[in-house]
């Protein structure tokens, strides 16, 4: 059982570190065609990993260690997500359940190591952009935590293999009001906490606009590589636990060659079809003012909050 | 006379002693004679504390002078558990303080005075009956007093901060006095045992309950009567406020303990809903005050609010749950209180001694003049940000498992055996997550804020020169830190401990898994940050062999100027501040802070539509204090006023007064 | 069959109903409410419907059908047509700023579920389960006609408050009579429209239906 | 606008990029890019009309994206540095801490005659020579100002696709 979990969290590690790439550039890709172009191809972020690792990287003057071991942390923090989900399977390491809270402080590591890099050179744009990160990620944490919370009642643990395993067997559950509910709030919630539209455009090249670009502006070469994988995969781990949330069929329970293709197949066509649609969706959406962000927030806040009392209370 | 008695006296005979030395050593060897004795003092507490814990009992009785019954102290294990974190603490304060103290804090008086304190607070826990508590609660509060005002020649802000502190120790000390009273007269006895032994829901217990929680509450800084810390801790020596911050709120904390769990345990719900109330609102207050701050000790002292406004939170949460029948939950909540307790006295020390040593080495502790001491002070910045990890409660700290385990309390609260959610349950949980979950973000933000600011980037002022401080401050620091990673990493141990000092339902309540992982079975959870420090650590491995594969010939690192656009140089004011770095979050919670602007444009003489200069100046202020306080103290002043046209000294009034006192008494009497 | 995914689908319609409405406070934009008043008739149709079916009784069927024709097609066909016809911007600006109104949509909604789990502590079927949702609603609807600058806007917290009291006319006493429901459905409709088409008028006349400014109009 | 509006729109305009001409070859050092190369553009104190057709030629019509070029917000993150105009002595300084902030390897592409020559301006008081006199050149795209396909060229040069 032990090595089946940990067979499992190694598969997950190596192939979401060879699909998140491939999500990013599908999403891409779309937009790309959406707006007319050709589109640089879906294979195009791996090119620029590859570059980016060939390149002599550059650190200002005054700059600390937190400039290299940063980037290594944010990747870090993000692999461990790829390897802790339920993604492929449910099964967790017996001594390393997935749970919701470790999960989430993980990627709050992985946040704050950001925030950290972007302070470090001591330039204008790098603080501008820890800063507005930092509050955006303080404001999404208690709607991620509640809305979870509410999909971990009917399971009755805070385990998120069990919840999706429970959703697995008993698929009247995603359609209850509750889980609608906090479905919508966790997404919105992923969006913000990835930094997609509308809450930080990834592709924007205006400073004052930034959030993650102005963060990373500083680094360069390797470190930049480690940067733009880290949130990549990051991306890529939450929409695969948003897929397993909202469809769970496909994931594996126990560990067989059948299974495991199985499994892999599906998480890698719900992650693509989420990818696909948050790239067309984007087209559609403007971003907001950084003081608009809070409405949203609190949107989503109030359904996941609605969703935890109902539970309670409906039941 | 058992181990415990003895050690106990121990404290009392090194504290005398110290007191003696202090007075007498010379000035040149005073710090170093005073500190080592005050650390002994400590280390007996921390000895007795451990004696406790391991199950020694004992106890000891002092008859004073005083016209009342000899003073009793029989540590309970709770007793045993605080008096071990508090003066672990005690023994890094003093170890710093040898290295730190200098001009007046380094006087006769201060070290005095800081023996005694560390006593009166080693001792609180050990009290057996109210009287011995509440002396030595006071002993505590006006040594606190003295040492707070250690360096008022310097400052003028240190006498009013030490009025504010005096004021609001004092209203404590009454409503702790007034509780007190109201069981003894209940019950019949000081005694705290009798009084635990016969509890009673009466009116009279409410009423004693809502004293010693404001009482206790007021010690422990929350909201509203938590003014003194913002005040208090930037003006006392560093060393001091760490004793303050870490050790004395954590004496606020056991009380609220002892009366929710040995005074009137199983209480109504109302109470549970209450302490959740004050908790919640300090928790989420606080923070927000702390992430605005940009001076570094009052940015830790309004911490310090929040955290202890989670220990109630927690607190409360127990009794809510106790309450609604989810009693494996319950002890879950009690034991995350009792686990925010320690973790936050051991990363609130560290905190404030790093504080110290900055302000040590730059004389400064204003963040916005702040910048690139992480090469400077490279041992401050280490053990500075472990503890900062611990505040925002990111793993593998003791800041994330007391959270964890509190968060898991909440999600846990329906009630064993299917039996339906209360209403109370079902909307006081969610909340809870929710409160615990925000204070958490924006104390990330606060402490990113506070290390990023301080120690990376570039200095914001002429701090060239400062340089690591001696190497006794390293090591109370280090060892700090290194206490706050190794509860954090390995958990079990300590819980287990703290759990065996707590009225369970069921034994025990936390088992130990793997390496020093915990598990309780109650609510059915397991964390071993152990490890997942190590599966980190094994995903580290593949990072650097793809780099030796992809990029055998390790790319050297270049070195060029910030990048400013080409433009100048980026000059250090150009660097964000800590000011601005939480602009964004006064904007967001801009109903809730009320932050006052005001913007100042100079035109040019020649026109008015060009703009010579603008100044824009935005203050957040304490609402509570401007809102609440201000009017009451005009209130008391203009009372004041009156009142002393009552007193214009001549004699003959007062034998008027006193002659019609005596006639009312004698009509009274008569009647 | 249907009996056991019957909890599920008064549940989930209850859940858009809710959805609905806490959206209709998150927007600001009239078209957009009014295409949630859309969407809201139609779960509130649907959940009559399910009722109906549960209780197989043909008149609830024939009451969900004029639900859906009336709140989920002719009131939004009608208000989405005038808006378009007489409003420029059609941006509401609300008095309470939306993060504060969002969290008192919480607290409403929690505070519905209290008072009904108080009223309702003996009777525990399937559809008073839901009740409290139908509650929120009228409640959410007086916030909106409360905080509201603009009568049309007000006017979209008006109907959310009628359907809240539908919604909790089914789902407790298992509906009211096809007549009453036809009556109330037919002057609410009548009600709407010579008030909306009032305010677009007005709004063509004096260029604005800010409540706070037409109240010069009556001196 | 409304989403159907806008969808609408995005179907009625379709492809617009133009159809890609025949890849030109790989510039001698350029395989460490693989195909992926992040430009950034200094104007180094020309008259705006090569930087114009730079803008034009980063445009969605020739849509270099599909040859796997972006323009970056930071020289931290660029390969190819493309400059135009004749250096000038106020953007001297900034030029070269533009280069130095560059991570190597890099490729430096000078895009129209003064760029390259000086050209027209090449003796003028306030210029201080081409781009080569402040550090070597890797590629030239001559003309003055040369036509967005030639530049679109050399950066697939560089990108080899």
């Amino acid at each position: 059982m032990t090595w089946a979990a940990i067979a499992i969290a190694l598969i997950q590690l190596v192939f979401f570190v060879f699909l998140a790439p491939l999500v990013v550039g599908v999403i891409r890709q779309v937009r790309a065609r959406l707006e007319g172009r050709a589109g640089a191809g879906v294979w195009q972020p791996w090119r620029d990993v590859r570059k980016l690792l060939r390149k002599n990287p550059v650190h200002a003057e005054g700059s600390s260690w937190i400039l290299t071991a940063g980037p290594l942390t944010v990747l870090v923090s993000s692999l461990l997500l790829c390897a802790l989900l339920p993604l492929v399977g449910t099964l967790s390491i017996p001594l390393i359940p997935n749970d919701l809270f470790v999960i989430v402080s993980l990627m709050l590591v992985g946040v704050v190591a950001l925030a950290l890099v972007g302070l470090d050179a001591g330039t204008a744009f790098g603080g501008m952009g820890s800063s507005r990160h930092m509050t955006v990620a303080a404001l999404v944490e208690p709607t991620v935590l509640l809305a979870i919370y509410a999909l971990s009642i009917p399971a009755g643990t805070s385990t998120l293999s069990v919840i999706v395993g429970t959703r697995l067997q008993t698929p009247a559950v995603i359609l209850s009001p509750v889980s609608v509910l906090a479905m919508v709030a966790l997404a919105i919630a992923i969006m913000a906490e990835t930094g997609r539209l509308p809450v930080d455009n990834p592709s924007t090249h205006l400073e004052l606009t930034m959030m993650h670009e102005a963060m990373v502006l500083e680094a360069s070469g390797r470190d930049l590589a480690w940067l733009e994988l880290g949130s990549w995969l990051k991306l890529a781990a939450l929409l695969g636990l948003l897929g397993n949330l909202a469809a769970p069929w496909g994931i594996l329970t126990d560990l067989s060659i059948w299974s495991v293709a199985v499994g892999i197949i599906a998480v890698a066509a719900k992650v693509l079809l989420l990818g696909i649609l948050l790239g067309a969706g984007e087209i559609f959406l403007a971003k907001v003012r950084l003081f608009r962000v809070p409405e949203l927030l609190a949107g989503s806040f109030t359904l996941a909050l609605l969703a935890v009392t109902a539970s309670y209370l409906v039941a | 006379m058992t181990a415990v008695t003895a050690g106990m006296l121990a404290q009392f005979v090194l504290a005398s002693i110290t007191a003696a030395l202090a007075f007498s050593v010379p000035a040149s060897v005073r710090a170093v004679v005073s500190g080592i004795a005050c650390a002994l003092t400590a280390a007996a507490g921390v000895v007795t504390g451990a004696l406790v814990l391991a199950g020694v009992e004992g106890s000891l009785t002092l008859a004073l002078a005083l016209p009342v019954d000899p003073l009793v102290f029989e540590p309970t294990r709770l007793g045993g558990l605080f008096m071990v974190v508090i003066s672990s603490v005690g023994v890094l304060v003093s170890v710093f303080g040898i290295g730190y103290a200098h001009g007046t804090a380094a006087a006769r008086t201060s070290w005095m005075s800081l023996a005694f304190f560390l006593l009166a607070m080693q001792m609180v826990p050990a009290a057996a009956d109210s009287v011995s508590f509440l002396l030595m609660w006071e002993t505590m509060a006006l040594c606190s007093t003295i040492l707070l005002l250690a360096e008022h020649r310097n400052r003028r802000e240190v006498s009013s901060a030490a009025i504010w502190y005096s004021a609001m120790s004092q209203l404590s000390f009454l409503l702790l006095l007034g509780g007190f009273g109201v069981l003894a007269a209940t019950v019949g006895s000081t005694s705290l045992a009798a009084i635990g032994s016969s509890v009673s829901h009466s009116p009279a217990g409410g009423l004693a309950f809502v004293l010693l929680i404001v009482g206790f509450g007021s010690k422990a800084g929350l909201v509203p009567v938590h003014v003194w810390l913002p005040r208090a801790h930037p003006e006392a020596p560093s060393h001091i406020s760490a004793a303050m911050s870490a050790a004395m709120v954590s004496v606020g904390a056991y009380g609220a303990l002892m009366v929710c769990m040995r005074l009137l345990h199983d209480g109504p719900l109302w109470w549970g809903l209450a302490i959740m109330v004050i908790g919640g609102v300090s928790a989420v207050y606080g923070i927000l005050q702390a992430s605005v701050n940009s001076n570094l000790k009052v940015l830790l002292a309004h911490s310090t609010t929040e955290n202890m406004g989670l220990v109630f939170l927690a607190i409360g949460a127990s009794v809510v749950l106790r309450g609604s029948g989810a009693t494996a939950a319950a002890d879950a909540a009690m034991l995350a209180a009792l686990l925010l307790t320690v973790s936050h006295a051991l990363f609130k020390a560290t905190l404030f001694l790093g504080a110290g040593a900055i302000q040590h080495a730059t004389g400064e502790v204003n963040l916005d003049r702040l910048g690139g001491l992480l090469r400077r002070m490279p041992w401050t910045s280490a053990a500075f940000g472990v503890a900062a990890m611990a505040a925002a409660a990111l793993p593998i700290t003791s800041g994330f498992v007391a959270e964890w385990v509190l968060l898991q309390a909440f999600i846990h609260g329906s009630p064993a055996g299917g039996a339906p959610v209360s209403v109370a349950v079902s909307v006081a949980m969610p909340l809870g997550v929710a409160i615990v979950a925000l204070t958490a973000g924006l104390a990330l933000l606060t402490f990113v804020k506070a290390y990023g600011i301080a120690f990376l980037s570039r200095p914001r002022s002429a701090q060239t020169t400062a340089s690591e401080v001696p190497v006794v401050m390293r090591i109370s620091m280090v060892v700090g830190a290194v206490a706050v990673l190794a509860v954090g990493v390995l958990p079990g141990p300590v819980a287990a401990t703290v759990a065996s000092t707590m009225r369970l339902t069921r034994e025990p309540l936390v088992y130990m898994v793997g390496a020093g992982g915990i598990s309780i079975p109650g609510i059915g959870v397991l964390l071993d940050p152990g490890a997942l420090a190590v599966l980190a650590a094994l995903i580290m491995v593949p990072i650097v062999v793809i780099v030796l594969i992809v990029s055998p010939n390790h790319p050297r690192r270049l070195s060029a100027l910030p990048w400013g656009g080409g433009g100048s140089r980026a000059r250090p004011r150009m660097q964000y501040t800590a000011t601005s770095y939480a602009e964004p979050l006064v904007r967001v919670f801009d109903d809730v802070l009320k932050p006052s602007r005001d913007v100042q444009v100079t035109h040019l003489g020649e026109s008015q539509y060009l703009v010579q200069r603008v100044q824009v100046e935005q203050r957040v202020t304490d609402l509570i204090e401007s809102r609440l306080y201000r009017p009451l103290l005009n209130r008391a002043q203009s009372f004041g006023k009156l009142a002393r046209r009552a007193q214009n000294g001549s004699i003959h009034l007062y034998l008027g007064y006193s002659f019609a006192a005596l006639l009312i008494i004698l009509v009274v009497v008569a009647v | 069959m249907f009996t056991n995914i019957y909890p599920q689908l008064i549940g989930l319609f209850a859940g858009a109903l809710l959805l609905t409405s806490t959206l209709m406070v998150w927007r600001h934009s009239l078209l957009a409410s009014i295409g949630l008043l859309a969407v809201q008739g139609v779960a509130l149709a649907a959940l009559v419907a399910v009722i109906g079916v549960e209780a197989g009784d043909a008149e609830l069927l024939l009451v969900a059908v004029l639900v859906l024709t009336v709140k989920g097609g002719v009131l939004p066909w009608i208000l989405a047509r005038e808006s378009r016809a007489t409003t420029r911007i059609t941006d509401e600006s609300p008095r309470l700023n939306p993060t504060a109104a969002l969290l008192t949509v919480a607290g409403l909604t929690i505070f519905s579920y209290v008072v009904i789990g108080r009223i309702l502590i003996h009777v525990s079927s399937v559809p008073t389960h839901a009740a409290p949702i139908g509650l929120a609603m009228m409640l959410i609807g007086f916030l909106l006609l409360v905080t509201r600058r603009r009568a049309r806007s007000q006017l979209i917290g008006f109907l959310l408050l009628d359907n809240g009291i539908a919604t909790v006319a089914f789902l407790t006493s298992g509906g009211v009579p096809l007549f009453l429901e036809l009556g109330i459905s037919l002057d609410v409709l009548l009600v709407v429209v010579i008030l909306y088409v009032f305010a677009g008028r007005m709004h063509t006349k004096f260029g604005g239906t800010d409540v706070d400014t037409l109240r010069e109009l009556h001196d | 606008m409304s989403a159907a509006g806008l969808a609408r729109m995005i179907a009625r305009a379709g492809r617009i990029a133009e159809p890609a001409p025949p890849a030109p070859a790989l510039a001698a050092g350029a395989e460490v890019f693989g195909g992926s190369v992040d430009v950034r553009f200094i104007n180094a104190g020309g008259c705006s009309d090569c930087a114009l057709e730079v803008m034009s030629a980063l445009g969605p019509v020739y849509d270099v994206e599909r040859y796997g070029i972006r323009l970056v917000a930071s020289p931290r993150h660029a390969d190819v540095l493309l400059i135009v105009g004749a250096v000038t002595q106020n953007l001297l300084e900034p030029l070269r801490r533009t280069i130095e902030a560059t991570p190597t390897p890099r490729f430096v592409i000078a895009v129209g005659d003064c760029a390259i020559s000086g050209g027209a301006v090449g003796n003028g008081y306030g210029v201080f020579g081409p781009v080569s006199s402040v550090v070597d050149v890797d590629l030239n795209v001559p003309g003055s100002p040369p036509e967005p396909a030639q530049i679109v060229e050399a950066l697939r040069r560089v990108s080899g696709r």
